[in-house]
């Protein structure tokens, strides 16, 4: 893989679990709930405009999170459903899948959540997601261009981003 | 000893001048320093004189007088260094280190952000044989 | 080996010394904006010059004292050298480097319009970046200048971005 | 599969790209002087400095946790330790301490004794109220907001006044959860 800036990404991207052209979608939320990264490459059916897509994407997340944590078995000290919780906090979930996809998920300290939708049958995806996390910062953070908090525009990200997701999903 | 060093910019304007001696020595020291600007800026000119290799930071010995031995350093930066001193058999080498400690002392002085061309007052290790 | 910091510590400190002057100290003076900017690499290239040729003979002639620039004092800061020096005999010298390290992470992408600013229209995201990146390279014209002058050849030095990520540095000497 | 715990500073200065210090330690210098020159007022280049830090701890966190696999900063003692081990040591390629630890855990001091940024600095006389390291407490507080800690960072000790080390004051305000941002009225 040829990276522009010439220094290197780490750790080295995780080897392929499978492979093939199976990811669906990728959204990429800050704290905020702002959809800084919307991403498709393979979505056949669309009914929602984008904002409401977000906004339930987003949704999901938040509400799933809140309730695994409540039914979370281990820990006695418990928030009521829905009272907000520090990024990282309590159990957190890292993919669910249905009988038509998978959806894995990851979130940062700094609540940077990364979401990529594929094929159901996909392996663990969870080094992929911090190898994603890790292109993020090389070329959206660190990039002089970019604002944090706003939706990412960068050539260099997406393409960066497409060609590693095709090499894993 | 040395009995005298001094800074020179690029116009000839004095940056830094201190003499190690009584106050009564200090005028005729700086009109030394101040007769030595002209041979550097002869050598300098006029490179084709024996002595140290063409455009050498190091001039080496400018003018011997009596009582003193006058050398001089040539930055590429246009920054004259003079040193005076009254050991009359003093090496070159140890003159050429005297000069390389100075020069990386007055390097590190104008690295600091709040230095404006003019005078500096860092404490530069000053002591050799 | 001196000491070293890494390299998102000058990276991240740019970017920000370009955003503090151009969008909050001087949102709509660009001049005074890149005229700062300018500055602060000028005094850097003065000290760089004064550091990096310590340990050096005098320069003979101006094309010395350029190549300097173009081999040691660049891959002082960026571990390379200038990749193409040009001159035209008469005082314009051209400093390319056909991937400058400052501007390898610049990108903006100029397909997509980025699905909540529909009343962005790609161009005008696609000037401003390229404002941005002329504002960011006031300062490594600066320390240019500042190094060329502190060794006795007074000068102006602008950059040319048309061809990313190359960048080229025209220097000209004043007489 | 355990998650790996977090990387050494150390191990990731050395795989990180270095740049020469000299080259960040008077661009620094420099800014601080424009500042001084264009703001005249040593309280307002204080504000400013503090403020670019901000802005750049709000970036610069991203980096810290991607590079550093830390995974959950929760608890403010960890998440202090973890800053001044591995940030300053990733970052800056010095390593700083924590000490001063009050009863309940809120606030305590980062100390350094290394520091890049004053490298050749002397604080003329018509700067002394100046804190020319205020970038420091700026990258701290804005790195700690953006994992929900509101902080308060002030200066204990400067060596450029005097004092044997520098030393951050971080007080915890309070920790701030994440909100459902959208309102339920669509």
């Amino acid at each position: 893989m040829q990276f522009f800036g010439g220094s290197e990404i780490s750790p080295s991207p995780p080897a392929p679990t499978v492979s093939g052209n199976n990811a669906n979608m990728m959204y990429v939320f800050n704290r905020n709930g702002i959809c800084l990264l919307y991403r498709e490459w393979n979505r056949p059916l669309r009914t929602l405009n984008p904002q409401q897509d977000h906004k339930l994407m987003f949704g999901l997340l938040f509400s799933l999170k809140s309730l695994t944590a409540k039914m979370d078995p281990t820990i006695a000290e418990k928030g009521n459903l829905g009272v907000p919780q520090l990024p990282g906090q309590g159990c957190s979930f890292h993919s669910f899948h249905t009988n038509t996809y998978k959806l894995s998920f990851m979130e940062t300290p700094s609540g940077i959540k990364l979401i990529l939708v594929t094929h159901p049958r996909t392996g663990d995806l969870r080094e992929s997601l911090k190898y994603i996390y890790n292109l993020y910062v090389e070329y959206v953070v660190k990039n002089p261009l970019y604002s944090p908090g706003t939706p990412i525009r960068s050539e260099i990200f997406n393409t960066s981003l497409d060609q590693y997701v095709r090499s894993i999903a | 000893m040395i009995v005298c060093v001094a800074v020179v910019g690029h116009q000839n304007n004095p940056l830094y001048i201190e003499s190690f001696t009584d106050a009564d020595d200090a005028l005729k020291l700086h009109h030394i320093v101040h007769c030595s600007l002209d041979v550097v800026d002869e050598q300098v000119n006029n490179p084709k004189k024996s002595g140290p290799t063409l455009n050498e930071t190091f001039l080496g010995l400018l003018y011997p007088t009596e009582n003193y031995k006058v050398y001089g350093y040539f930055t590429n930066t246009k920054v004259k260094f003079i040193l005076v001193t009254t050991d009359l058999d003093v090496r070159d080498t140890d003159v050429r280190n005297f000069f390389r400690r100075f020069h990386a002392a007055y390097v590190d002085a104008v690295s600091n952000p709040f230095h404006v061309p003019g005078k500096k007052i860092t404490s530069k290790t000053f002591e050799k044989g | 080996m001196g000491r070293e910091v890494s390299e998102s510590c000058v990276d991240s400190l740019l970017t920000e010394l370009v955003s503090t002057y151009s969008t909050r100290f001087y949102a709509n003076k660009p001049d005074l904006a890149a005229h700062s900017i300018e500055a602060i690499g000028y005094q850097v290239g003065l000290q760089l010059s004064e550091r990096y040729t310590m340990d050096r003979p005098r320069f003979s002639d101006h094309l010395e004292a350029i190549k300097f620039i173009c081999k040691d004092f660049w891959s002082e800061l960026f571990k390379k050298q200038i990749d193409n020096l040009k001159t035209n005999h008469r005082g314009t010298f051209v400093l390319q480097d056909s991937r400058f390290r400052w501007l390898s992470r610049v990108s903006i992408d100029p397909s997509e319009n980025g699905d909540v600013s529909e009343d962005n229209p790609a161009g005008v995201a696609e000037n401003k970046a390229s404002l941005v990146t002329k504002m960011h390279l006031n300062f490594p014209c600066g320390i240019i200048r500042g190094a060329l002058s502190n060794l006795g050849i007074p000068c102006a030095v602008s950059a040319d971005i048309s061809n990313l990520p190359a960048c080229s540095f025209v220097v000209r000497i004043k007489v | 599969m355990a998650p790996a715990g977090p990387r050494s500073g150390d191990a990731i200065f050395a795989s990180a790209e270095r740049v020469n210090a000299e080259l960040f330690t008077l661009t620094y210098g420099a800014i601080v002087r424009q500042l001084l020159t264009d703001l005249e007022e040593v309280e307002e280049v204080n504000k400013q400095l503090d403020q670019m830090g901000y802005n750049i701890g709000i970036r610069l966190v991203d980096e810290f946790l991607a590079k550093s696999n830390v995974s959950r900063c929760i608890d403010f003692k960890e998440t202090a330790e973890v800053i001044a081990k591995v940030g300053f040591k990733m970052f800056l390629g010095v390593t700083a301490s924590v000490t001063n630890w009050d009863a309940d855990g809120t606030c305590c001091s980062i100390v350094l004794e290394d520091n890049p940024l004053v490298d050749f600095v002397e604080l003329p006389d018509t700067c002394q109220g100046l804190y020319y390291c205020n970038v420091l407490s700026g990258v701290i507080r804005g790195a700690l907001e953006m994992v929900s800690m509101k902080t308060e960072v002030t200066w204990a000790r400067d060596m450029l006044r005097g004092d044997d080390a520098f030393e951050l004051q971080v007080k915890l305000l309070k920790q701030v959860p994440e909100e459902y941002p959208y309102k339920d009225d669509e």
